[in-house]
């Protein structure tokens, strides 16, 4: 009898907070499970987001601390200044990472800050009730876009991965998404590269991963996982948007 | 050395490891100093964030880790920081701020004001708390000050903030620096290092229960009514016989002490309390003079902040006049001279 | 059958992902409620599993743990 | 200028305190700064009434001549300020600075040049203090200490 998958290590045997089909979870686990494989548990400190998310901490098991609304990147550019033998991620939602903290997010990757930015991507503020984000798609319903977003007096949806790009301090920013089999397993490897990126001393990486917000998009768990391929990757499409690491995958 | 580098300087023989700043008058000597001296140091950090609110989270990102921390700014660029300053309270992390103070509100005048008086002492950001204040009145005492700041905020685990104002930050007087800077640098207990053989530790203010918040605010101000007890400073200049006493801090503090020297030579009693630390702010020590003094007046460069808690220290037990100039507009020493004399006349102290 | 998996159906919040997911549909759900009011996933009388793992791999709440042999 | 006398204040054992004017100023405009000298502990860096008011040019006499203390001194930059002086209970002393600082080719010395001529009336620091305070500021440059030692020195030796 040979052990496929059980809980990873790293991650509290305690129930999720979240909503049924909701991504953060997998996306914890996934953390949980880079953090057991590549044995960096002794010295990865992580910033958990305003939102949802905020109680990252109640579930990996590793040293956290909370940061201001937006302000993930500014404090994790203090905590690897201070000390830089720690592997120091954020992960931070997109009103955090695309509207209040947006200068934040820009000037770390643009100082070529030697930390992973996790981005999860809802395109919805989720914990205040499902208003509009600034990844909102256009013509999508949120609280406060009653009407669909009007690109007119709401703007467009925002594309953090290409706007860090373009920036000459970031070196690897790829998208990825939680809606398929493939695709979390893309997500992994992605944050996997992002940390190696960080252990090697080469800069700043960005992970954002496409994430289902069933409640807040009036769908269920699987029409939102189904949403994200169908709507979202339209506008976001997945890939490797920058890679100047010069190192190719293992495989 | 002009006060700004004079801070700089203490700060780097406190063993500060990081400085995180942002562009500001009349605070950006110190900006610069950091630059050219803390930078270069092994194991030291310098940056010119993108903001002050990137300033003040790098700080806490730096605190959270167990390094000496310090920002600094002015005015207009303190509003911003207030949210890290609640958070860093919240958290019950150690931390320097230093406000080289400016006429506003707005973006006022660039010239030293004491018109933040209210935001330093009552805490400043949203929520219950309070930053230790140290208000330095002499280059000198900038440095000493910035000393004392970093080991307060170790001993309390809070973030203390020294209010200065644009003429102490850059005026320039001999300074002399008590401490040789650190070759190892001091990491914090409790910081975050990595759970390695150890529970994982979680920094945080939130919670979903009431009580645990409420909980967190007992345990605060458990320490504030410690820091109350333990760290009120001040000076007092010919208080012992003295009919009027004048209350001042800070630059508006030396300008009072010239007028009252002037005084004594025309033969009236009168003495000065200055207060060097706003908060906590010493009351007891006011209470006392007003067993022997009734009459007080208060000399700020502002519209009457301090004023406030001078007469709650009193509690009625003694009267109160108040001068002051705002908005940067300085006053002379032989100004705050004809309002002393007046006022000791017109309460017939002379008699 | 050449694995074989085990659902905690009190983690479990019925979301449905890993019954889509299935390759061999050997997932269904249950008509009973757990603790908190979820009616979770099952792994059907007749179902089939390789031990790919992929419910596991889907699943928000790890609930799910997946043996092999 | 300021910044040099409280220094050499300083160095003679001196309390000093120098405290510059801050903010929007362009040069030819009305940039100043307070020294104040005491064998005492300085109570407030600033001056009500100085003893001594140094103008370099016709702007600052207007701003800063009404506040000079009855019976001091007002030096003033004769090249450049031709107006009457006002006020006829201090005593002015008249050093053309610039024309000075240009024969001595270096229009920029200007301010050593009338600093010279201020201790020299004066007697606030010695010469020699601040001709020492010059080669400490100006370390590695030589040229420069010269170019200002003459300045000082050509100052000085006018009255």
């Amino acid at each position: 009898m040979k052990t496929v998958y059980t809980h990873p290590k790293y991650l509290k045997k305690v129930p999720f907070h979240y909503c049924p089909g909701c991504g953060h979870s997998v996306i914890h686990r996934l953390i949980a499970e880079l953090i057991d494989e590549m044995n960096i548990h002794d010295r990865v400190l992580g910033i958990p987001p305003c939102g949802c998310s905020v109680f990252a901490y109640n579930y990996l098991d590793i040293d956290m601390t909370e940061a201001a609304h937006g302000r993930g990147a500014a404090v994790a550019t203090g905590m690897k200044r201070a000390f830089p033998e720690a592997i120091v991620f954020s992960y931070q939602g997109d009103g955090d990472l695309a509207a209040i903290g947006t200068a934040e997010t820009i000037h770390a990757a643009n100082r070529g800050e030697n930390i992973t930015v996790i981005s999860v991507n809802n395109a919805v503020y989720g914990m205040t009730g499902g208003q509009m984000a600034p990844t909102t798609l256009l013509d999508q319903w949120t609280t406060t876009t009653p009407y669909g977003r009007d690109a007119k007096t709401a703007g467009h949806p925002v594309k953090m991965c290409e706007l860090v790009a373009v920036l000459d301090g970031s070196v690897y920013v790829e998208r990825t998404a939680v809606d398929s089999p493939a695709n979390i397993r893309k997500a992994k490897k992605a944050i996997q590269k992002g940390f190696q990126v960080q252990m090697d001393n080469l800069g700043f990486s960005l992970v954002e991963v496409l994430s289902p917000c069933p409640v807040n998009w009036k769908m269920t768990p699987v029409e939102s996982w189904e949403w994200i391929e169908k709507e979202m990757e339209k506008v976001f499409p997945l890939g490797i948007i920058k890679d100047t690491t010069g190192k190719k995958d293992a495989d | 050395m002009d006060g700004n580098s004079a801070i700089g300087e203490a700060a780097i023989r406190a063993g500060c490891q990081c400085y995180f700043g942002y562009p500001i008058t009349p605070q950006n000597e110190l900006t610069e100093y950091m630059a050219a001296h803390l930078g270069k140091r092994k194991g030291c950090t310098f940056i010119q964030a993108e903001s002050e609110l990137a300033a003040i989270n790098m700080v806490f990102g730096a605190s959270v880790v167990g390094a000496r921390a310090m920002t600094s700014s002015s005015s207009p660029g303190i509003s911003l920081k207030q949210e890290g300053i609640s958070y860093l309270a919240a958290c019950e992390l150690p931390a320097v701020i230093v406000n080289m103070c400016r006429g506003g509100p707005g973006l006022g005048s660039i010239a030293a004001a004491q018109s933040d008086y209210f935001q330093a002492t009552r805490g400043g950001g949203h929520g219950d708390y309070r930053t230790i204040v140290l208000a330095p009145s002499s280059v000198q005492e900038l440095a000493d000050f910035t000393h004392r700041a970093f080991d307060l905020a170790d001993k309390y685990h809070t973030p203390v903030l020294i209010l200065g104002d644009g003429m102490l930050g850059q005026m320039m007087e001999p300074v002399e620096f008590k401490h040789e800077a650190p070759e190892v640098l001091p990491v914090r207990s409790g910081a975050l290092r990595g759970a390695k053989g150890r529970p994982s530790r979680i920094i945080k203010t939130l919670s979903s229960n009431p009580a645990d918040v409420e909980e967190l605010n007992w345990s605060l101000f458990r320490r504030y009514e410690l820091i109350k007890k333990e760290e009120v400073t001040y000076e007092t200049f010919m208080v012992d016989d003295a009919k009027l006493i004048v209350v001042a801090f800070g630059i508006a503090a030396r300008i009072a002490k010239g007028a009252i020297k002037n005084a004594r030579a025309s033969g009236l009693q009168v003495g000065m309390l200055r207060p060097t630390t706003l908060w906590p702010f010493p009351s007891q020590k006011v209470r006392e003079l007003a067993q022997n003094t009734k009459q007080f007046l208060v000399f700020e460069l502002n519209m009457g902040q301090m004023i406030e808690d001078v007469q709650l220290a009193l509690e009625g037990k003694g009267e109160v006049s108040f001068y002051g100039r705002p908005g940067g507009v300085v006053s002379a020493p032989n100004e705050v001279l004809r309002v002393i004399t007046r006022l000791y006349y017109q309460k017939g102290l002379e008699k | 059958m050449k694995g074989y998996i085990k659902i905690d159906g009190e983690l479990c919040k019925g979301c449905q992902v890993c019954l889509t997911f299935c390759p061999k549909s050997s997932l269904s759900i249950s008509d009973k409620v757990n603790a908190s009011g979820y009616s979770p996933a099952l792994f059907k009388e007749d179902g089939e599993c390789t031990g790919c793992a992929i419910c596991a791999v889907v699943c928000p709440e790890v609930a799910i743990e997946v043996y092999r042999g | 200028m300021g910044r040099s006398l409280a220094q050499a204040a300083m160095e003679e054992g001196k309390s000093a305190t120098y405290l510059p004017s801050y903010g929007v100023e362009v040069r030819g405009g009305t940039c100043n700064c307070t020294v104040a000298v005491s064998d005492e502990e300085i109570a407030s860096p600033i001056a009500s009434s100085p003893e001594y008011v140094v103008v370099m040019n016709q702007p600052s006499l207007v701003k800063f001549q009404n506040q000079i203390e009855s019976g001091g001194l007002l030096f003033v930059n004769s090249s450049l300020v031709d107006s009457q002086i006002s006020r006829g209970d201090i005593d002015v002393v008249r050093v053309p600075a610039s024309s000075m600082a240009e024969e001595l080719g270096n229009p920029k010395s200007v301010n050593m040049v009338m600093m010279g001529a201020f201790i020299k009336k004066t007697n606030l620091v010695s010469i020699s203090t601040l001709i020492d305070g010059l080669a400490s500021a100006l370390k590695n440059k030589e040229d420069l200490v010269e170019i200002n030692k003459k300045a000082l020195l050509a100052g000085y030796g006018l009255f």
